[in-house]
C-alpha cells in the first residue's frame, strides 16, 4: 500500500502541473499521521498538552508547502482519535488509524502504558511509529522493529541529572519516595543506581499508592532519615501538596527535588514553590542551536499564535511532541519513503546529527533515545533558572535552601 | 520515632475529623432513605471545586465558600432527590439498584467536573497566617486547625440538631421505624428530601475543608472518598450517625499510625482490613447493638 | 349510640377497595367496611383475611389498585398516609410502631410533629398523654425500647391519642399482651366513644371484640363476609358457634 | 410408637423475648399433631428449630431416632423433613415445574422422569396449566399449593405444615384438608400449625397447645376445646 | 403425557434452535471479522464484554450476588499471564487455562464472603478488589514489573489471541447455556430467590453458591489473560481499572439478568452505544456513560431482555 502512495501522487502532480498552486497543493497526497490523544483520565492533560506540540509541528511544515518526498511536496496531516487514557482502547484506536483512516505512520500515545500497547498494533500493521512520551526501557527491550523514541530519554537516564548536580553540590544523603507510576518509578530508580554510584547514601526508598492525599508522615519520616536532599516524585498535583505541606510543618530540607518543579502549574501554588530543584526540557533559559525544526523562542511564538485559549503556556511535553515531528522530517527526508523499515534505517543513520528544541539525538537499534537530557532548574526569587549541567547554567544553585522561618 | 507518632495522632485526629464528616453524611442517607450513595465521594470533591471555583473566579476565601457550598449543595441535593429517589422506588430491589444507580451518577458527576475543570490537580492557593502553629514539639498546618475547629463545631452542632431538636430526632425516628414516622403526620417523602438535601450540604461542607486540608483535588479523587466513607460507615454500623463520627475518628488514626509504622503504599491495606473485618466479625460496627444480617 | 343517622356520612370508610402485591395477588377484593361516627366498629377474620391490610389502605400505607377511601364522605384515595393526622385519624399499627432509641417524651413529642411550633398545644398534648396513663409521666426519660411491651402499647395509645383524634384506628391492641393488660386495654376502648372518638378495631381476639363493639364486620380472603350489629351477634348465636360457623363455612363449602 | 420426630427440652430466645421454653414433643408416624396458639406464641419457631432454619439455645431434635440439632436445613430435609410455610416461600422467578424439580435435584433419576413426577404432582394439585408460569405470577392460595407439591416431590415422610390456610380460598381449603389427610394414610408424620381452631379439629386426633413458649394443654380435641388454660390463652378471656 | 415427547417438547425446540441461531450468527460473524478486514480490536473486546458480562451474569442473575469488586478475577488473571508467560516462560496456551485456576483460587479465598449478601457483599467485594490491587502493587518489582507492570514480549499476532478470545466467549455461552438448564442452575437460582427455603429443600445452599462463584470467577481471568496477551501489557492500574467492574455490570443489567441472552444483547448494545459515543463525542463519552447508567436503573431496571420478557411471559420458554 505504501508503495502505491508515492505513484499516485507523481500522476496528480503530473496532471496539475499546470493548475494554480493552492489546487496542487489540494490535489497532492498529504501524509497522514495517526495520533492519539486522552481527551479524559490520568493522561489527558499531558495528552493535550503533546498534541498541541504535534500540532505546531503540522502547522510548520504546511506552511512551508509540505515535506518533500519522491520529487514532489507533501503536506502533512494530523489524524487524532481519542483513547480516554485507557489502555484497553489503544489497540482499537491504533487498528482503526491504520486500517480505516489510512495513515502512513503513526505518532505514539501519551505515556509508556497507552505506548506499549500501542506498538503491539503498529509492529503487526508494519507501521513506524514514533515515540515521544515513553521512558520505560522495557518497551526498546521487545525487540520491536519501527519504534524510535524521538525525543523522549529512556525512564532510567531520566534522574540522572538531579542527582549528578547534587552530588556537585556536596549532597551527601538522599531520602527517595516516589507514587507507584512508571514514570516517577523508572526516575527514581534511575536516580537511586546514579546516587550509588556517586557514593551519595540513600536514607530513604518508599513508594506510595496512587490516591494518597496526605503526605505529612512521609514528609517526617523522610526527614527522620536524616536526608539532607529530599526526592520524592510524582505528578503536578501531588507535588503540589507536599511543596505546601513541607513549609506548614515547617521540615526543612537543604535541598527539595520535585520532577515538575518548573511547571506552570506548580508554579502556581505561589511562595511554597520557591527554592526547590526541578527538572525540565523547556524555560526559556534552555535554548539549544537547533538544527532540526524551529527554535525554542520559535516554537513558543508558533504556540501563542496557534493556542491563544490554551488552559496553559506550552510545557515539556509540548516540546518533547513538537521535537518528535521535527526529527520525523528528517527521517523522512532521509528515508525519501514512507516505508516502516526504511525510515528506522535512517533514524539509526541521522544519529547524532539533529539537534531539536529539546536538545541533541542519538538512540540505540532498539529505538531508545539516550540524549536529550533534561536540565536541573531551580525556584529562585529572581526567577526559575537552569543550574545544571554547567554548559547551559544561567545561575548558581542556592544549597542549602533558607530555611522556612528566614524566608519573608 | 516519638516525633513521628505524635504527628501521626495530631493528623489522625484532624484527618478523622473529615472523615467523620464524610461518614455522617453518607450514613445519614442511608439510615433515612436506603439509598446507597456510591457517588458520595464525588459530592464532596464537587465541594472542593465549588471552593476553587469561587476562590479563583471571585476572591472568595475559602471560609466564606463553607456557608456558599452549605447552601449551593442542600439546594442541589433537595432537586436531585425529586429526580432520582421517587422512581428509585419503584424497582424491584431499591437498595441494590441505588447502588447501581448512584455509580452511573459517580460516573457522570465526575465527567461533569472534568468538563468543567479539566482533568488536573486544583489547589487553592489561599494560606493562613502564620502558615503553621507549633504544638509542642510538632508543627501543625493553620488551615488543619481551622479545618479541625469547623469539623468540631459541625459535628457538634449535628448532633444537637440529631439529638436536641424535633426535626433532628424525626431524622432519627425515621431511621428506627421509617413507617412509625409517617403515622406521626410526619411526610416522609419532604423529610427524606431535606435527609438526601442535608447529607449533599454536608458532603460540600467537607469538600470545602478537603480543599483545605488536603490542598490537591481533582476530579477522579471522589472515588477515594467514596471507598473511605464506606469504611467509616460500616465501622460506624449502617445508619448510625453517632457511630459514623467516632469511627471517622478511630479510622482517621488508624490510617495515619499505619503510614508511620507501614511503607505508605502498604497503609491503604489497612483501611480495607477494617472494612472486611468489620462486616465479618461486627457487621452491626463499633456502636452498634443489633446485628444486621 | 347505634342510633346514628345512617343518612350521615361515615367517619371513615373503604368502598369497593381491591389491594394487590407483586402485581396480582389480590389481597383485598372489593372490600367495603364504613366507620361510623361514635361508635367502635370491629374488624375479625381468620389470618390471612386481609384485615390489617385493610387498615393499611384505609391509612394510605397501601395504595388500592381499585375502590376509593372517604374521610366523612369526601374522596381521599392516594392521600399520604401522613396527611391523616390532619384529618384527626390516628392509627395504632399492630407491630410496634415505637422509636425505641428516643424517650418517652420525644416520642410524644413526634406525634405532635403537624403543630409542633405551638407550645402550648404541644404542651397540652402531652398532660392528655399523662392524665390517660400516669404511668407515662414517670417513665417519661426512659427510653422507649427500654419499657415492657404493656407499657409500650400504653405509650403508643397514649401517643395516638394526645392528638385528640376524632378516629382511632386500632390493628390487634392486645396481640403479644399479657391478658391482665389486655383487659385494662379493653376498657379503655369501650371508654374511647364516651370522649368522642370514633374506633375501629381489628383484632383477633373474636370475644372480646364482639364485647366490645358496636358494628362487626366479618371478613375473609379480603372480601367482607358477614357484617351487623355487634348486638345481634352477641345475642343471636353464642361466641363459640360464630367462631364454628365462619371457620366451618369456610372449610366445607 | 413409631416416633417420627421427637424434641426434648427445646428452647430458644432472641435477645430478651423467650420463643420456646422447654418444649417436649412427640409424633408418630402417621399421625396429623395439631399446634394451637395465638400469635407471637412460639409455633413457627418450634417448626424452624424441628427444621434447622434455627439453632435452638437448649434441647435437642430428633428425626425418625436419631438427633439432628443444630444440623442445617438440607440435612435435616436429606433425613425426609419437608415444610410449608405461613406465607409461601417459592421460588418467584422460577417456573413451576423447576419449583417442583428444587427438592429432587440430587435424585439419580433423569430429567424426563423427574418432570414427569413434577407434572404429575401439579396435576394433582390442579396447576397444571400454569406449570410453566413463574411462580410470583400465582394467586396466594396456589402459591400456597404448590408450595405443597414442591415439599412432596421428595416424598418425604415427615411433614411440616405452617397455617396452610391462612388466606386460602374456601375451596382450595377442602381441597387442602383432603391432601392433608391423604398423606396422614399414607402413613406420613404431620405436624400441623394452625391458628384457628376448626381446621384442627377436623384433620388432628391429638392436640398440643402454646402459649408463651410453653406447652399449656395437650391431649384430644374435646379435651383442648373445654381446657380452661386453652380458652383463656386462646379467647383472652 | 408420553416421556419421549416431554424430553423435547417444541417450546424446547424452538429454545435450542434459537440458541442455535443466535450462538452461530455470533459465531460466523466473529470467525469472519478477520477474513474481511474488519476491526480486530473492536471485535475482540465487544467478544471480551460478552463473556464478561454473561459471566458475572453468573454471579448476579443465577446467584443473586453482586460482586462491586468483579475487576479482582480480570487483574489476577492478568497478572498471572503475565508473570507465567514472562517469568517462568510458560506457553500462552498453558498459561491462559493456569489463569483461569488462578480465579478459581481466588475466587476460593473469597468464598467466606459468600455467606454476605446485598449491599454488604457489594462493598466487601469491592474492599477485596482493592485489596488484590494493593496485594500485587506490593509484590517486589522484579515478580510484577513494578508500577509500569510487564510486557509480555510475545509480539502476539493479534489474530491468534482474537480467536482464543473467541473460544472463551463461546466457552462461557456454552457454560451458561448449559448452566440455564441444568440442575446446578436450578439450584442456583432457588438459592437466588430464597436461600432459606431452598435449603429446606434439600439444597446445599453453601455448596451450590460456592459452584455459581466460581464458574463466574474463572472467565473474567481468562479473560484478564488474554487481554494481557493482546495488549502485550499488563499494569495494575489498568488490570484493577474500576471501569471493567463498571462496564461488566452496566453492560449485563442492560441486557437483564438471568437469561443468557440478556448479557450478549446488553453488551452488544452498550459497546455499540460506546463506541458511537466514541466517535461523535470524545469529551461526553464518561458523562453519557453515567447518565446511561442512571436512566437504565430509573427507566429499564430489568434490561432490554428482562423488560422484553416482563411484558411478553409466554416468551419465557423460548427464550435462551
Amino acid at each position: 500500500m505504501t508503495k502505491a502512495l508515492p505513484r499516485r501522487t507523481l500522476i496528480a502532480a503530473t496532471v496539475g502541473t499546470i493548475a494554480v498552486r493552492r489546487a496542487w497543493a489540494e490535489d497532492a497526497k498529504p501524509i497522514r499521521i495517526g495520533m492519539t490523544v486522552s481527551s479524559t483520565g490520568t493522561f489527558a492533560l499531558a495528552a493535550q498538552s503533546g498534541l498541541r506540540g504535534a500540532e505546531i509541528w503540522v502547522d510548520d511544515v504546511n506552511s512551508r508547502g509540505g515535506i518533500a518526498l519522491g520529487g514532489t511536496k507533501r503536506k502533512v496531516e494530523l489524524v487524532k482519535l481519542d483513547d480516554r487514557s485507557d489502555k484497553t482502547i489503544v489497540p482499537k484506536v491504533y487498528e482503526t488509524l491504520i486500517k480505516d483512516e489510512k495513515v502512513d505512520l503513526c505518532f505514539g500515545p501519551f505515556g509508556s502504558t497507552l505506548t506499549a500497547a500501542a506498538v503491539n498494533t503498529t509492529e503487526t500493521n508494519n507501521k513506524f511509529m514514533v515515540i515521544w512520551s515513553a521512558s520505560a526501557d522495557s518497551i526498546y527491550a521487545q525487540g520491536y522493529k519501527y519504534v524510535v523514541s524521538a525525543t523522549q530519554q529512556a525512564g532510567t537516564l531520566l534522574g540522572r541529572p538531579g542527582v549528578k548536580a547534587f552530588g556537585e553540590l556536596g549532597v551527601k544523603k538522599i531520602a527517595f519516595a516516589y507514587l507507584d507510576e512508571p514514570f516517577p518509578a523508572a526516575l527514581t530508580n534511575g536516580a537511586m543506581d546514579e546516587a550509588k554510584k556517586l557514593g551519595i547514601e540513600v536514607t530513604m526508598d518508599e513508594k506510595f499508592a496512587k490516591g494518597t492525599k496526605d503526605f505529612n508522615i512521609l514528609i517526617q519520616k523522610a526527614k527522620a532519615s536524616g536526608a539532607d536532599v529530599f526526592m520524592p516524585t510524582a505528578y503536578e498535583g501531588d507535588q503540589m501538596t507536599m511543596a505546601r505541606q513541607l513549609r506548614e510543618m515547617n521540615v526543612d530540607f537543604k535541598g527539595v527535588y520535585f520532577v515538575y518543579g518548573s511547571q506552570p502549574q506548580f508554579l502556581a501554588i505561589g511562595k511554597d514553590a520557591l527554592y526547590h530543584f526541578s527538572q525540565t526540557l523547556l524555560h526559556d533559559r534552555i535554548n539549544w542551536k537547533v538544527t532540526g525544526g524551529l527554535t525554542r523562542a520559535q516554537m513558543m511564538e508558533r504556540y501563542a499564535k496557534l493556542f491563544p485559549k490554551a488552559p496553559y503556556p506550552a510545557d515539556f511535553q509540548t516540546a518533547l511532541a513538537y521535537g518528535a515531528g521535527a526529527v520525523l522530517e528528517q527521517f523522512i527526508q532521509e528515508a525519501q519513503t514512507l516505508d516502516a523499515a526504511k525510515l528506522k534505517e535512517a533514524a539509526l543513520k541521522l544519529n547524532n546529527k539533529i539537534v531539536t528544541v529539546t536538545g541533541p539525538y542519538e538512540i540505540d537499534a532498539t529505538g531508545k533515545q539516550f540524549k536529550n537530557e533534561f536540565a536541573v532548574m531551580q525556584n529562585l526569587p529572581e526567577g526559575v533558572e537552569v543550574v545544571y549541567p554547567p554548559e547551559i547554567a544561567t545561575a548558581k544553585a542556592v544549597y542549602p535552601i533558607p530555611p522556612y522561618k528566614d524566608r519573608k | 520515632m516519638g516525633l513521628l507518632i505524635l504527628n501521626g495522632l495530631a493528623n489522625g485526629l484532624i484527618v478523622g475529623g473529615i472523615y467523620a464528616l464524610v461518614g455522617v453524611s453518607l450514613t445519614l442517607l442511608y439510615g433515612v432513605l436506603r439509598v446507597v450513595n456510591f457517588a458520595h465521594g464525588e459530592f464532596v470533591i464537587a465541594g472542593s471545586f465549588l471552593a476553587f471555583a469561587l476562590f479563583s473566579g471571585l476572591g472568595v476565601p475559602p471560609l466564606l465558600a463553607l456557608p456558599v457550598a452549605a447552601i449551593a449543595f442542600f439546594a442541589a441535593g433537595w432537586a436531585l432527590y425529586y429526580v432520582l429517589i421517587p422512581r428509585l422506588a419503584l424497582s424491584d430491589d431499591p437498595e441494590l439498584m441505588s447502588f447501581l444507580m448512584f455509580y452511573g451518577v459517580s460516573i457522570a458527576a465526575a465527567a461533569l467536573m472534568l468538563l468543567l475543570f479539566g482533568a488536573d490537580s486544583r489547589s487553592i492557593d489561599d494560606t493562613f497566617s502564620p502558615v503553621s502553629v507549633p504544638l509542642g514539639p510538632i508543627y501543625v498546618s493553620t488551615a488543619r486547625l481551622v479545618a479541625l475547629g469547623i469539623t468540631a463545631v459541625l459535628s457538634l452542632a449535628l448532633a444537637w440538631f440529631l439529638f436536641r431538636t424535633l426535626p433532628g430526632k424525626a431524622l432519627r425516628a425515621a431511621i428506627m421505624n421509617r413507617e412509625a414516622i409517617q403515622i406521626m403526620g410526619v411526610d416522609i417523602v419532604r423529610l427524606s428530601a431535606f435527609a438526601f438535601a442535608l447529607a449533599t450540604a454536608l458532603a460540600g461542607v467537607t469538600g470545602v475543608l478537603i480543599a483545605l486540608v488536603f490542598p490537591a483535588f481533582n476530579p477522579f479523587s471522589g472515588a477515594e472518598y467514596t471507598i473511605i466513607a464506606f469504611i467509616v460507615v460500616v465501622l460506624g454500623g449502617l445508619g448510625n450517625p453517632m457511630g459514623a463520627l467516632l469511627a471517622g475518628v478511630i479510622y482517621g488514626l488508624a490510617e495515619q499510625m499505619a503510614t508511620v509504622f507501614l511503607p505508605q503504599a502498604m497503609a491503604q491495606i489497612v483501611g480495607f482490613a477494617i472494612l472486611i473485618g468489620t462486616i465479618f466479625f461486627r457487621p452491626s460496627g463499633i456502636l452498634g447493638t443489633r446485628s444486621r444480617r | 349510640m347505634e342510633n346514628a343517622s345512617r343518612d350521615e356520612p361515615a367517619a371513615l370508610e373503604l368502598k369497593g377497595v381491591d389491594v394487590a402485591y407483586h402485581g396480582d395477588i389480590r389481597i383485598l377484593r372489593g372490600l367495603s367496611l364504613q366507620a361510623r361516627r361514635g361508635l367502635i366498629t370491629g374488624v375479625i377474620g381468620p389470618n390471612g383475611a386481609g384485615k390489617s391490610t385493610a387498615l393499611r389502605a384505609l391509612y394510605g400505607l397501601l395504595k388500592p389498585v381499585a375502590g376509593d377511601v372517604l374521610v366523612d364522605g369526601r374522596r381521599v384515595t392516594g392521600m399520604p398516609p401522613w396527611k391523616f393526622i390532619e384529618h384527626g385519624i390516628a392509627l395504632v399499627p399492630q407491630h410496634r410502631s415505637l422509636f425505641n432509641e428516643l424517650s418517652v417524651e420525644d416520642n410524644l413529642r413526634l406525634a405532635c410533629w403537624s403543630f409542633r411550633g405551638d407550645r402550648a398545644r404541644v404542651g397540652e398534648a402531652l398532660e392528655r398523654a399523662y392524665a390517660q396513663f400516669p404511668m407515662l409521666r414517670e417513665r417519661r426519660r426512659d427510653m422507649a425500647g427500654a419499657m415492657s411491651g404493656g407499657q409500650q402499647r400504653f405509650l403508643e395509645l397514649g401517643r395516638a391519642l394526645a392528638l385528640r383524634p376524632r378516629v382511632l384506628l386500632l390493628d390487634e391492641p392486645t396481640a403479644m399482651i399479657a391478658p391482665r393488660i389486655s383487659a385494662d386495654i379493653y376498657a379503655f376502648i369501650r371508654g374511647l366513644p364516651a370522649q368522642g372518638i370514633t374506633v375501629l378495631l381489628v383484632d383477633q381476639n373474636v370475644r372480646q371484640c364482639v364485647q366490645v363493639c358496636d358494628h362487626l364486620y366479618v371478613l375473609e380472603l379480603g372480601q367482607n363476609k358477614v357484617d351487623g350489629s355487634a348486638r345481634a351477634f352477641r345475642e343471636d348465636a353464642g361466641l363459640r358457634e360464630l367462631i364454628a360457623e365462619w371457620v366451618d363455612y369456610r372449610i366445607d363449602t | 410408637m413409631n416416633v417420627a420426630i421427637e424434641t426434648r427440652a427445646l428452647a430458644k430466645r432472641f435477645g430478651g423475648l423467650v420463643a420456646l421454653d422447654g418444649v417436649d414433643l412427640k409424633v408418630a408416624a402417621g399421625e396429623t399433631l395439631g399446634i394451637i396458639g395465638v400469635n407471637g406464641a412460639g409455633k413457627t419457631t418450634l417448626m424452624n428449630c424441628i427444621c434447622g432454619l434455627y439453632r435452638p439455645d437448649a434441647g435437642d431434635v430428633f428425626v425418625a431416632g436419631e438427633q439432628v440439632t443444630g444440623q442445617p436445613p438440607h440435612v435435616v430435609a436429606h433425613r425426609g423433613v419437608g415444610r410449608t410455610f405461613q406465607v409461601p416461600r417459592v421460588f418467584r422467578k422460577m417456573s413451576l415445574i423447576d419449583n417442583l424439580l428444587v427438592p429432587v435435584l440430587d435424585r439419580r433419576a433423569s430429567d424426563a422422569e423427574l418432570i414427569g413426577r413434577a407434572e404429575a404432582m401439579l396435576e394433582r394439585m390442579r396447576l397444571i396449566e400454569l406449570r410453566h408460569n413463574h411462580a410470583e405470577e400465582l394467586s396466594g392460595g396456589q402459591q400456597k399449593l404448590l408450595e405443597m407439591a414442591r415439599m412432596l416431590m421428595p416424598d418425604p415422610s415427615i411433614i411440616l405444615l405452617d397455617e396452610p390456610f391462612a388466606g386460602v380460598h374456601p375451596l382450595l381449603c377442602k381441597f387442602m384438608i383432603d391432601r392433608i389427610e391423604e398423606m396422614a394414610r399414607a402413613g406420613k408424620a404431620v405436624l400441623l400449625i394452625s391458628h384457628d381452631l376448626t381446621s384442627i379439629y377436623r384433620l388432628s386426633a391429638r392436640v398440643v397447645a402454646l402459649n408463651q413458649g410453653r406447652i399449656i394443654a395437650e391431649g384430644g380435641v374435646d379435651a383442648i376445646r373445654d381446657n380452661p388454660a386453652v380458652i383463656e390463652a386462646y379467647l383472652g378471656m | 403425557m408420553a416421556l419421549s415427547s416431554r424430553t423435547l417438547e417444541p417450546a424446547d425446540r424452538i429454545y435450542f434452535m434459537l440458541a442455535a441461531l443466535i450462538g452461530g450468527v455470533l459465531l460466523v460473524y466473529f470467525a469472519l471479522v478477520p477474513f474481511l478486514g474488519g476491526n480486530i480490536a473492536f471485535h475482540f473486546y465487544l467478544m471480551l464484554w460478552i463473556t464478561m458480562a454473561s459471566a458475572f451474569n453468573v454471579a448476579a442473575g443465577f446467584a443473586g450476588y453482586l460482586p462491586f469488586g468483579y475487576v479482582a478475577f480480570y487483574g489476577v488473571g492478568a497478572f498471572t499471564t503475565a508473570i507465567l508467560v514472562k517469568k517462568a516462560a510458560v506457553p500462552i496456551f498453558l498459561a491462559l487455562p493456569l489463569a483461569g485456576v488462578a480465579g478459581l483460587v481466588l475466587a476460593l479465598l473469597f468464598a467466606p464472603t459468600l455467606r454476605l449478601s446485598g449491599i454488604y457483599f457489594g462493598i466487601v467485594n469491592l474492599a477485596l478488589a482493592g485489596v488484590c490491587r494493593l496485594t500485587i502493587t506490593n509484590l517486589p518489582d522484579w515478580l510484577t514489573g513494578g508500577s509500569f507492570g510487564l510486557q509480555l514480549g510475545s509480539r502476539a499476532e493479534p489474530v491468534h489471541s482474537f480467536y482464543v478470545m473467541m473460544a472463551v466467549m463461546v466457552a462461557a455461552l456454552a457454560t451458561i447455556l448449559w448452566l440455564a438448564r441444568s440442575r446446578l442452575g436450578k439450584a442456583l437460582r432457588a438459592t437466588r430467590d430464597d436461600p432459606d427455603a431452598a435449603d429446606m429443600m434439600g439444597v446445599n445452599v453453601p455448596r451450590i453458591r460456592l459452584y455459581g462463584w466460581l464458574i463466574s470467577a474463572a472467565f473474567p481471568a481468562i479473560c484478564g489473560g488474554v487481554e494481557a496477551w493482546y495488549t502485550n501489557v499488563v499494569d495494575t492500574e489498568t488490570a484493577f481499572n474500576t471501569l471493567t467492574t463498571a462496564k461488566t455490570v452496566i453492560y449485563a443489567v442492560a441486557g437483564g439478568l438471568g437469561t443468557v441472552t440478556g448479557p450478549v444483547v446488553g453488551a452488544v448494545a452498550m459497546v455499540w452505544l460506546d463506541e458511537l459515543i466514541w466517535r461523535r463525542f470524545p469529551l461526553l463519552n464518561l458523562l453519557i456513560l453515567g447518565v446511561a447508567t442512571v436512566a437504565l436503573v430509573l427507566f429499564l431496571p430489568r434490561g432490554i431482555v428482562g423488560t422484553l420478557l416482563r411484558r411478553k411471559p409466554q416468551w419465557r420458554r423460548y427464550v435462551p
